[in-house]
This record gives structure tokens, C-alpha cells and sequence, in this order.
């Protein structure tokens, strides 16, 4: 594998709305990170002396060279709450890239690309692939959140002509109501289309259960970005053990994954 | 401040002889990695010079291969964390032809973790991975907090260590380093009972059995309920441990772990008594961080004017008496 | 994220009924002052409203007066810290006269943290502090692991914890409750001990015997070498030892105790089966902080929809099991 | 007595030379620690998460009001490292003022300040107080220090009009040497003038080691402000116990001290 473990110092913290922060970091040599695939993510621990011990994960949002990327995060815990308050210049420690991402986009074929929460930015990077490989027609996001203030970097996608439907719960912006509902109605149209179809998807585990139900219902392929809890990030201390389908009953989400097909998953 | 500063003259770090014995073992450096925490090493050839490490302690291997505990396996806990991964392993067979090259190949001491479910396994695992060409050691886990059907019995009962110690020592000629449970009453006992059945020496310590729960769930945050708590958390913990049994045992070797993080963290270890040092969790934030560690070592051990690791190990000296009391009166208080 | 959220509704926390049943004794709040961060409680009056505390553990008390041990007696470790304060108090005559009345006055709930040096001063405390009029309840320290004579023994050999503790609940009609080491191997076996020779109940968990070295003096961080670990980094472990009596002896009443800095860590001693919490440690950095951590649990609990401390008390669940594994090739892996 | 628990923030960071820095922080509300005696402390403690436990003593260098106060501080382990980084507006929990402190300086008899390294404040302090009492010369200030950027705020006791000799070992700045030196010159200088004199003395231990023997042999009052690891800074975690001579062994460096007869300390 081509991750590295890099000395990196943040270079910008930008706040958005709904909490969400962007941080990018610049690592003191170059790395494969201008490679990363979208659904790869990095490991990133601060200065954080003895007490959060293990690294944080999260998914690429964007590599604009070989030292430079950044990720998109939300406070959840005591470790996004550091670093949603890092100044620029602090120092971090960085392994990546890690994981297995999402297939490529490609011509012929619509790639569903079903976001939620902080589950944005392996989609969000999969439009940007598609949008620099010419064929932003092949990828459409659904973007769900609570409400309006959650749903952030709307201006990329459309800057990309990427085909955006959006969800709220409190119908402040876009539909209201749950992402899996629009994500319904699309698959039913591909079907009655005969359209080749896929769905790509990231977000709360609620979220990607009912995607499961729905992919798997229809028979449509389906690839899940899953989250667990992970101390090392690169296949080491068996912590994020995902329940599957197959030869074994786990396999890992930081190695095998964090891009399962849905039929593997063994949730409901 | 408090402390006399021994002062010595400084040695140039680059001359400090880092070797380090083992009782027979000879290391090129007093750093291993932790069993359970560097799997059987590949994952970190992409991060760091492995060749740089003193050697490498397996995952715990077991005669068959050993699917883990269902999941949350992991949680943090203040300067520690919990896990339960319940030794997942490749098993036996697969290690030998498909892990062990590996390991072999890199120059560095091979320290292979094992553990069985009963008395007879755990002999069988000995007799199979001793008799395996580049096995340096057999460390032996008679302390997995995680293993529900036997494991825990084997690491608290000096006798049934000792039993199980003696038929493992039998059938192998690989020397066997016991590692010890910090869940045992007394580990000085376990020691001495492990020592008299033959081990080469001891490891101290395994993780500490611990529990953490997320109140928003009302569920423990390890599905197991309980997991080993491993990190900086336990460093104290591990390094009196490590004392009592370098105290009444001279001449056991042990190798030190818990918590270790910095050299100076390791040289605390080694001041202790410990022959070498173990690190665990480190290696997850920081895949480099034995190498790290042991350049912090070599310096430190320059600036504090030691020409070799060797004469770092158990030079703990005790604390100057205060001068006697006397409550005498003419020099008594003013105030 | 892992872990389903119970969702219940919400409860005003002005209305939540922080009082707390331990055994037959009634506090108004389940924060108590732990043993020996919180001297005899004067010195906080100037910092904190000490009503509002559900009771105060004092320093442990000896027959006679003791003086402490040469220094250094304290040093930071990582989340927590080392201590070997030699168990320095006024001794029972001058508390009862000096002390106490300012504790009873307060009307908070009193423990008197007590400990003899041998079986005959156990049992001579126990008679004259449970004579004493103000004194709510006996914490009986078998568990100080840094009193040379005597002390330990009692807390690590459930016989002897046995007949201990019956001989001192024979000599006063004050409930005793015992405090229990978690240098011990078997804390079930100690708490069934000492709750079948009438304890009222028991604490958990004393400091853990630890170490740190200088490495630039090359000696102990502590004057007696080992000294007792506290603070968070011991939360783990409390947890556990909580958790387990509890699930043993679940009419036993257990005041948890190790490393709460927090409303939310004192939840997760309460939901593991504390009946009670203690808060040591985290006095020192802010004398305040008893006072903040009722106000978060209040309001925790509120949120999560507790009507009162007693219903979180052991309402830990099992975490859901994963749907069985099974190797259909069919749903199998499709990459 | 009358000290509290504040929450406060830092509103300057003033790095010096030498590593020496003064933190100025602002209480939420007001406290006694306008009334602060030279040589009482503060127990100061960042939002240092759950690693660094305990807080930190600092001799209050000077209380402006009753809201604001400054210490004097050089990096010495993991906490003075985390505050000599601290930016304006970072929160601090403080308890103070503590402990007892010097005797107030009087006419007709002169204060000889031994100051050595960070145990300037209560000596900086003691003198401003002569100062603004308008007897600066019941003070003479004798600070050493390993070379001149170890001698910081001298611009301050220069507009005070007190009397200081320094000393550094090599060299740089004064007199070459210990400051014990001139100490007992001035003292030999004393007696043979038969003036009244008595030493204040704070810094490090060897120092005040030094500074007991001087003082006991020539039978000058002398009072020596110490230092010990600290847990609480008030009196209740027993941890900061001093060997002394008289009616116990001990005697507790944050409310019978910091500041000891010399006669009592039971070292030499
Ligand atoms: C592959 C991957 C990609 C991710 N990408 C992003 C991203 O792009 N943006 C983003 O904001 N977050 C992302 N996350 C989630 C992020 O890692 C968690 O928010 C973070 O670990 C929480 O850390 P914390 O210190 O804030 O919370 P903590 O205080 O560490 O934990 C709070 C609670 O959350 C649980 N928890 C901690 N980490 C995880 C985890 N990884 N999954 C599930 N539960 C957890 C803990 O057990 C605890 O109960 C990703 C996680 C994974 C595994
Ligand atoms: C009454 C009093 C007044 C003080 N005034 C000042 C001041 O004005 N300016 C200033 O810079 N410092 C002052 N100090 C010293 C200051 O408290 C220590 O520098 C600080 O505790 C060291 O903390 P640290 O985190 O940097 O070092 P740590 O990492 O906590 O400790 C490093 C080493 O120093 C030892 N140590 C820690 N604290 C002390 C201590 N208080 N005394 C002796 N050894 C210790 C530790 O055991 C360890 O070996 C004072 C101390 C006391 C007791
Ligand atoms: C995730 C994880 C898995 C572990 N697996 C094993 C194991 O299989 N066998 C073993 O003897 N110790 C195992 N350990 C214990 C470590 O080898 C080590 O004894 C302990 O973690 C303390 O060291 P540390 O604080 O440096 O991590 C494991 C520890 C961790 C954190
Ligand atoms: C400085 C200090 C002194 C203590 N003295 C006593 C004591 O006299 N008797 C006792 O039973 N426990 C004593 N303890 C243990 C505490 O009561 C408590 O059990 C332990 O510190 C764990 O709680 P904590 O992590 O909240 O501090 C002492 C702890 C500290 C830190
Ligand atoms: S996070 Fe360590 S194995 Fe996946
Ligand atoms: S520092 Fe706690 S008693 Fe002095």
C-alpha cells in the first residue's frame, strides 16, 4: 500500500454552516495523497498530548497536490472538538492514504451518489472526478440533512453541472423528509428506463441500512462507505471489525473497506 | 525542584551501544514491537524501517485460526484505550508458511505470541511454532483478558502457570518468555512460579481488564463488556509491576511494557529493571513510533551519560534520607 | 456511529430527584467527597457551597495521631496521579473534638474514613468513632497501600477482611462500609467477605500501587518508591470492579470511586450499579468541581430522560448481537 | 481564608529573554488577589483536557486589580511548555491567592531580596511594594542568574529606585559568580555597621540551601520562599509537606509556607 505516515501542519480552517469546518493540512514532503481514491480517507491526530490517544479518521474531501488536502469534519466528540478550534500552523500526524474507495465513474452508467451528514465528502470527491474526467453526467448526488444549515459545498457541484436532489427533514431546503425517499423514485425511473444504474453511499449508519434494503431490494448494485471506530487505520489492531456475508464473518473497514458492497454487509 | 540531578558526563549519542541482551537473546536495540499491535508486521513496512526495530512480537497465535468478538472491539479511554479484538488470529499453520518469512527475512528477533484454549493446545501451539526455522522466542499469553474458556485461570494460579510453563518449556528447545496478567494478585509469585518451571523470562505486562460505557446507549462501549486497557493510562501500573518483580528476581529477565510512548518513557522501564522494552498502542497514531522512540532513547541516554543500554537497566537508585528529626526547640519555629 | 441511541423523553432536570438511597442511609445528593482529597472539608468552605454535597469522606483516621511520609509524596502521571501521603491524619480524639463538629454542622452526609495499624486499633477506631455523635457512616480503609504496618493484608485476604470486619461491626451500631483495594485479585470474593460479616455496604476503588521514575535523578518520583495511582486514568478499571460486584451482589450498596470528572463519568458508575459516587482527585485542581459535576449529572440525566439518580442506577443493557454469520455464497462477497 | 476558585482568561502572553515569559490573566469577577502578600501563589490549571491533572503554582508577580494579575514563568516541564503557548483569550481555572508571604518591608531595617531564576516574583513584587510605600530603600535586590538574559524586568526595579546587584556565572552581567557572594559581603558589611538587616530569599533549592547556612551562621533573621510539587495549593492533599524542625516533622509548603523561617527547615 502506497499510505504514508506524514508530519503535517493545518493551513486552513474554514467554518461553514450547520457546524461543518474544512480543514486543510499541507504535509512536509510529498505523498501518494494526490492519488487518493474517493472514499480513501486519512488518520489525523494533533498535538494532542497523552490523552486522546488514537487518531481520528476521515474521508479525503479534496488533494490539490501531493502535500496539500483537506478534509470536511463536524464536532462529534472530544477530538473533532480540537480540532474544529486548530489555528493554522498546528502540527499534525497524518496516515494516508488509507482504505479501498469507490469505483470510477464512468460513460453509460449513472452513479447515485447518496450523501449524508458528514458522509459528504467520498461523494462530493466522486463528483469531482467525474466533473475533471469530463462526464459530470454520469454521477448525481442526493444530498440529505436535517436542515438547510447541513447541506454544504452546494457552489462545487454546481460549479461541476453536477445534477443535485436535495432532502431535509424540516423541508427548509429542497424536499422534505429523508434522502432514501428521492433515492426510490430514481431507481424506480432507471428501472422503468432500463437505465444502468449504481449507488454510491456514505453517511449515518441508519442511513445506509435503509440504502442497503433498497439497493439490495432492487437488485441494484450497491456500494456502502462505512464508518467504525478505528485506532490504527491500516489493518493492525482488528478494532473495526465489520459484520459480513462470506468466507469469514468480519472483515475490516479500514483495509477491505471503507467501500463494501452492500450484499456482504451483514446488518439487518 | 525536587530530584538531585546524578550529573554525568555526557557520552555522544551516536556511540551509545543500544544492544541490548535478553538472557541468551541478544537484540540489536532494547525496542520490540507489542504483541497485537503490529500484526505480523507487513502493514508497517509501507511506514517505517522495520530493520531498525530490536525485534517484533506476533499477534497470539493459536493451533487453529481464531475468528474475533463481534464489534464495538475498541474504545478510548483518559491516556488509554479498551480493547477486545478476542485474538483473532491466522492460526498455526498459516503463520508458519505465510507470515513467518516475513518476519524471518527482516534481521530482527521474531518473538512469537501463543496462546491455546486449554493445557493441551497450548503445548501443541509450543511444540509446533518452537520447531518453526526463525523463531527467536515463544512468547507465551497466559493473560488474555479477552478469552473466555480457559486463558484467565492459566495467568492468575502460580501452580497451574507453573504446570503449564514446564510441559510448553518440555517440548520446545525455542526459549519461552511468560507474559504475565497485571489482573493476577501477585506477580512476583507468577513469576518466580514460571521461572522455576524453566521460562527464559517474563513479559510485564499484558493490558488490564477495564470497562467503559456510553450512557446515551445505556451499552458498554466493548461488546464483550469488558476489554484490556492498554496506553499511557496503565504506564505506572506496568513499571511497579515490572520493580517488585526486578527486585525479587535479579536475574529474570524482563521485558517491559505499558504505555510507553517517549525514550524516556522506556528508559524509566529500563531503570526499573526491565532488559528491553515493548510498545503497543504508539504504533496505531504513529506507525513510525518505535523508530522515534528510540532515537529519544539513544540521545537521552548520551545526555544522561550512559555508554550503553546495558548500563541503564535496573540502576534505580533509592532516595537520600531526610537529615533525622529532632524537635528541637532552640531551632524551633520563630513564627 | 456506533451504539443505538435509547431514546426516551426528556425530563426537566430542575425536576429530577437527585437524592440517593445507599442502603439505610439517605444523601441528598450521590457525590461524596472521596477520602483524603478533601482533608476534613474546612479548607473548601472559602471555595465551594458544601450543602450542596450528598456527604464528605474524610481522611482516614488512625487511633492515634500519625505524621506522613518524607517527601516527594506526589507526581503526576498521565491522566492521573502518584501519591504516598503515609496516611498523615489527627488522630480519632483530637477529630472528634476539632473536626467533626464543623462536619455535622454542615449537614451533609458524614463517612469517617478510618484504619488501624493491627486487628486491636481497627476494632478500638471503629468502637470511638462510632460512638461519636455526627458520624453518618464508617469508611473502613483496607485497601491503603501505602502504610507499611498492617493495611494490606486485611484488604487482599478474604478471611481476614471477614473477621475484620466482623470484629469491628460488633463494637458499634454505626453502619461500616467498607473500602475495598483493587490491589486485591478477587473483589467478589472480598465484597462477599466483608458484606456477609454485616458491612453495610463497600467502596470502590482505592488508589492502584504504582510507580514513576526520574530518570534524571534515577529515582523514584516518590519518596516510599510506589506510591497509589488516581484520576482518570483508573476510570477503566473502577468501572470494571464496579460492574462485577454489582453483578455478583446486587443488593450490596457501592459507592464508586475513580476518576469522575465528570456528570457523565459519575453516570457510567452510576448505570454500571454504583449506588453512590465519589469525586477525589478532581478537587484539587478545582475545589468547585463536586458542585459542577451535580449540575452536569443533573442535567444529563434530564436529557436522557431519568426522573431520578435511582432509576439509572445498574440500568446498563447488553449490547443487541449481531445478526447470525452465515457463509451464504450467494449474498457473498461480490468484489 | 480568602481565597477563591476563578475562572479567568489569559489576555497577554509577554515573552522576555531567556524563556521567561508573564501571563497576564483577567478573572470573571473580582477576588482578593489585589490584596496578594509578596511570595502568596496561584494554582493555575489550562483547559489541559484530562492529562495534566493537577494545576500549576506560580507566585503572583502583581495584581493591577482586583480582576487582573500576572506570574513570571520560564518552561520547565509539560505544563509551563502548554502556557508559555497560550494565546489571549484562552480560559484558566485559578485558585488564589495562597499560601503565606514575606514580612512587609519597614523603615530602619533593610530587606536583602536573594533572587535566582523564576524565584523573582515575590521578590519583584515585595519590592514594588517598598516602592509604592515610598521606602525603596528598605530594599536592595541581590539576582543571579546563569547569564544576563536570565535576569529579566530589571527596567521595573530601576524605575522603583531599588538598589540591585547582579550576578551571573559567567559573566555576562554584574559581578561573575553566585549570588550568594555579595550576599554575604553585604552582610559582613552589615555587621560591621551594625545595621538591621534580614533576607528574603526565592529560587532555586541549591540557592536557598546556600542562603540557609548563610543567614543561620550569621544569626540574620532569614526567610526563605520554597517550592514543592503541588496537587492542590490549599492545604488538603497533604502533598506538599516540608521537613521542618520543631513540635511535627512536617509542616505543608501551601498554607504554613511558601514562606519558612530558615531556622525551621529541617535540610542541611
Ligand atoms: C473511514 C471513516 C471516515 C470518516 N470520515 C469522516 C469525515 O469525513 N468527516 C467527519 O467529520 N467524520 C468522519 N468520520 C468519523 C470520525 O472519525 C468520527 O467523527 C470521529 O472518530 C469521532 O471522534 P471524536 O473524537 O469527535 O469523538 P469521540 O469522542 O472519539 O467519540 C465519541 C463517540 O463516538 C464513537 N466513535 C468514535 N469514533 C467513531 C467512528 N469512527 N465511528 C463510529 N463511532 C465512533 C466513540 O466510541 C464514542 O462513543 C469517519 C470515520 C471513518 C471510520
Ligand atoms: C509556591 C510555588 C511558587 C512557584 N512559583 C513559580 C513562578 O513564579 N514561576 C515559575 O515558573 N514556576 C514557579 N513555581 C514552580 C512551578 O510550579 C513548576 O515549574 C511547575 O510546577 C512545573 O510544572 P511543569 O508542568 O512545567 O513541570 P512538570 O512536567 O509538572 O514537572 C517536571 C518535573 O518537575 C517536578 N515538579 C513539578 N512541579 C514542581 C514543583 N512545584 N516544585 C518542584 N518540582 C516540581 C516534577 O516532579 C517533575 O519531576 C512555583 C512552585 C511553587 C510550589
Ligand atoms: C488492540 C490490541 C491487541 C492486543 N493483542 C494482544 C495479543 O494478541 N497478545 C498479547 O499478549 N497482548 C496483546 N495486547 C497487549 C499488548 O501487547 C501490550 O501488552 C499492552 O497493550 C500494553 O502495552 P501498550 O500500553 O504499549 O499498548 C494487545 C493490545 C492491544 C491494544
Ligand atoms: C492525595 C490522596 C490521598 C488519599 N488518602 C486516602 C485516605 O486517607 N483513605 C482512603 O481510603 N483513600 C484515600 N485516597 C483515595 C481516594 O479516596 C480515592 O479512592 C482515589 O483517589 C480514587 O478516586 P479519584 O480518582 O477520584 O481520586 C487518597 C487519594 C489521594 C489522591
Ligand atoms: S482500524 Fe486498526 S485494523 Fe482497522
Ligand atoms: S499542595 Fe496540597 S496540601 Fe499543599
Amino acid at each position: 500500500m502506497s499510505a504514508a505516515q506524514l508530519s503535517a501542519r493545518v493551513i486552513d480552517n474554514r467554518p461553514l454552516t450547520g457546524g461543518y469546518f474544512v480543514l486543510t493540512f499541507e504535509a512536509e514532503r510529498p505523498s501518494a495523497i494526490a492519488e487518493t481514491i474517493p472514499g480513501q480517507f486519512a488518520m489525523v491526530r494533533g498535538a494532542w498530548g497523552r490523552d486522546l490517544l488514537n487518531p481520528r479518521a476521515f474521508s479525503v474531501l479534496h488533494a490539490a497536490d501531493a502535500r496539500r488536502f483537506s478534509i470536511l469534519a463536524k464536532v462529534f466528540g472530544r477530538g473533532t472538538a480540537r480540532l474544529q478550534v486548530v489555528e493554522p500552523g498546528a502540527p499534525v500526524t497524518v496516515t494516508a492514504p488509507l482504505g479501498r474507495g469507490f469505483r470510477p465513474p464512468a460513460r453509460g452508467k449513472t452513479q447515485l451518489l447518496v450523501a449524508g451528514g458528514v458522509g459528504l465528502p467520498p461523494l462530493h470527491l466522486q463528483a469531482r472526478v467525474a466533473a475533471q474526467a469530463g462526464i459530470a453526467g454520469a454521477v448525481e448526488l442526493l444530498y440529505g440533512g436535517r436542515t438547510r444549515a447541513d447541506l454544504v459545498l452546494l457552489e462545487d457541484l454546481a460549479a461541476w453541472d453536477v445534477r443535485v436532489t436535495l432532502t431535509t427533514e424540516d423541508g427548509s431546503a429542497g424536499e422534505r423528509g429523508f434522502v432514501t425517499a428521492p433515492l426510490e423514485r430514481r431507481l424506480d425511473e432507471a428501472r422503468a428506463r432500463g437505465e444502468d444504474v449504481e449507488v454510491l453511499a456514505c453517511g449515518p449508519t441508519p442511513m445506509l441500512r435503509a440504502v442497503q434494503k433498497i439497493g439490495l431490494s432492487r437488485q441494484v448494485p450497491t456500494y456502502l462507505c462505512l464508518e467504525e471506530v478505528m485506532a490504527c487505520g491500516f489493518g493492525v489492531c482488528l478494532g473495526c471489525a465489520v459484520p459480513v456475508y462470506g468466507p469469514k464473518p468480519y472483515r475490516y473497514c479500514c483495509t477491505d473497506g471503507p467501500v463494501f458492497d452492500a450484499r456482504e454487509v451483514r446488518w439487518s | 525542584m525536587s530530584g538531585v540531578r546524578v550529573t554525568a558526563t555526557p557520552v555522544d549519542p551516536a556511540t551509545v551501544d543500544m544492544s541490548c541482551r535478553f538472557g541468551q537473546l541478544t537484540l540489536k536495540s532494547p525496542f520490540l514491537a507489542a504483541s497485537g499491535c503490529f500484526a505480523y508486521g507487513e502493514q508497517f513496512a509501507a511506514f517505517t524501517d522495520l530493520r531498525q526495530l530490536g525485534g517484533i512480537s506476533t499477534k497470539g497465535i493459536s493451533p487453529e485460526p481464531r475468528h474475533g468478538n463481534p464489534l464495538p472491539r475498541i474504545c478510548e479511554t483518559a491516556a488509554g484505550m479498551l480493547n477486545s479484538i478476542g485474538l483473532e488470529n491466522v492460526g498455526v499453520e498459516v503463520f508458519v508458511r505465510e507470515k513467518l518469512p516475513f518476519l524471518r527475512d527482516l534481521g530482527v528477533s521474531v518473538w512469537v505470541n501463543f496462546f491455546g484454549v486449554d493445557f493441551e493446545t497450548y503445548v501443541d501451539c509450543a511444540r509446533r511454532l518452537g520447531a518453526a526455522p526463525g523463531v527467536d522466542a515463544l512468547e507465551m499469553n497466559i493473560s488474555c483478558p479477552n478469552i473466555k474458556k480457559g486463558g484467565i485461570e492459566f495467568g492468575t494460579v502460580p501452580e497451574v502457570a507453573h504446570r503449564l510453563t514446564r510441559a510448553c518449556v518440555e517440548v520446545t528447545d525455542a526459549p519461552i518468555v511468560v507474559k504475565l496478567s497485571p489482573n493476577a494478585g501477585d506477580n512476583v509469585a507468577m513469576a518466580q512460579a514460571v521461572a522455576e518451571a524453566g521460562a527464559h523470562g517474563v513479559s510485564l505486562i499484558n493490558t488490564i481488564t477495564g470497562m467503559a460505557i456510553d450512557v446515551r446507549s445505556r451499552r458498554p462501549r466493548i461488546a464483550t463488556t469488558y476489554g484490556g486497557l492498554s496506553g499511557p493510562a496503565i504506564k505506572p501500573i506496568a513499571l511497579r509491576m515490572v520493580h517488585q518483580v526486578a527486585k525479587a528476581l535479579p536475574d529474570l529477565p524482563i521485558s517491559g511494557i505499558g504505555g510507553v510512548y517517549t525514550g524516556e518513557d522506556a528508559l524509566e522501564f529500563l531503570m526499573a529493571g526491565a532488559r528491553c522494552v515493548q510498545v503497543g498502542t504508539a504504533c496505531f497514531a504513529e506507525p513510525g513510533a518505535i523508530v522515534r522512540i528510540t532515537d529519544e532513547l539513544r540521545a537521552l541516554l548520551g545526555e544522561l551519560g550512559f555508554a550503553s543500554v546495558a548500563a541503564a537497566v535496573g540502576c534505580l537508585e533509592p532516595i537520600e534520607p531526610e537529615p533525622p528529626y529532632a524537635s528541637t526547640r532552640d531551632r524551633g519555629a520563630a513564627r
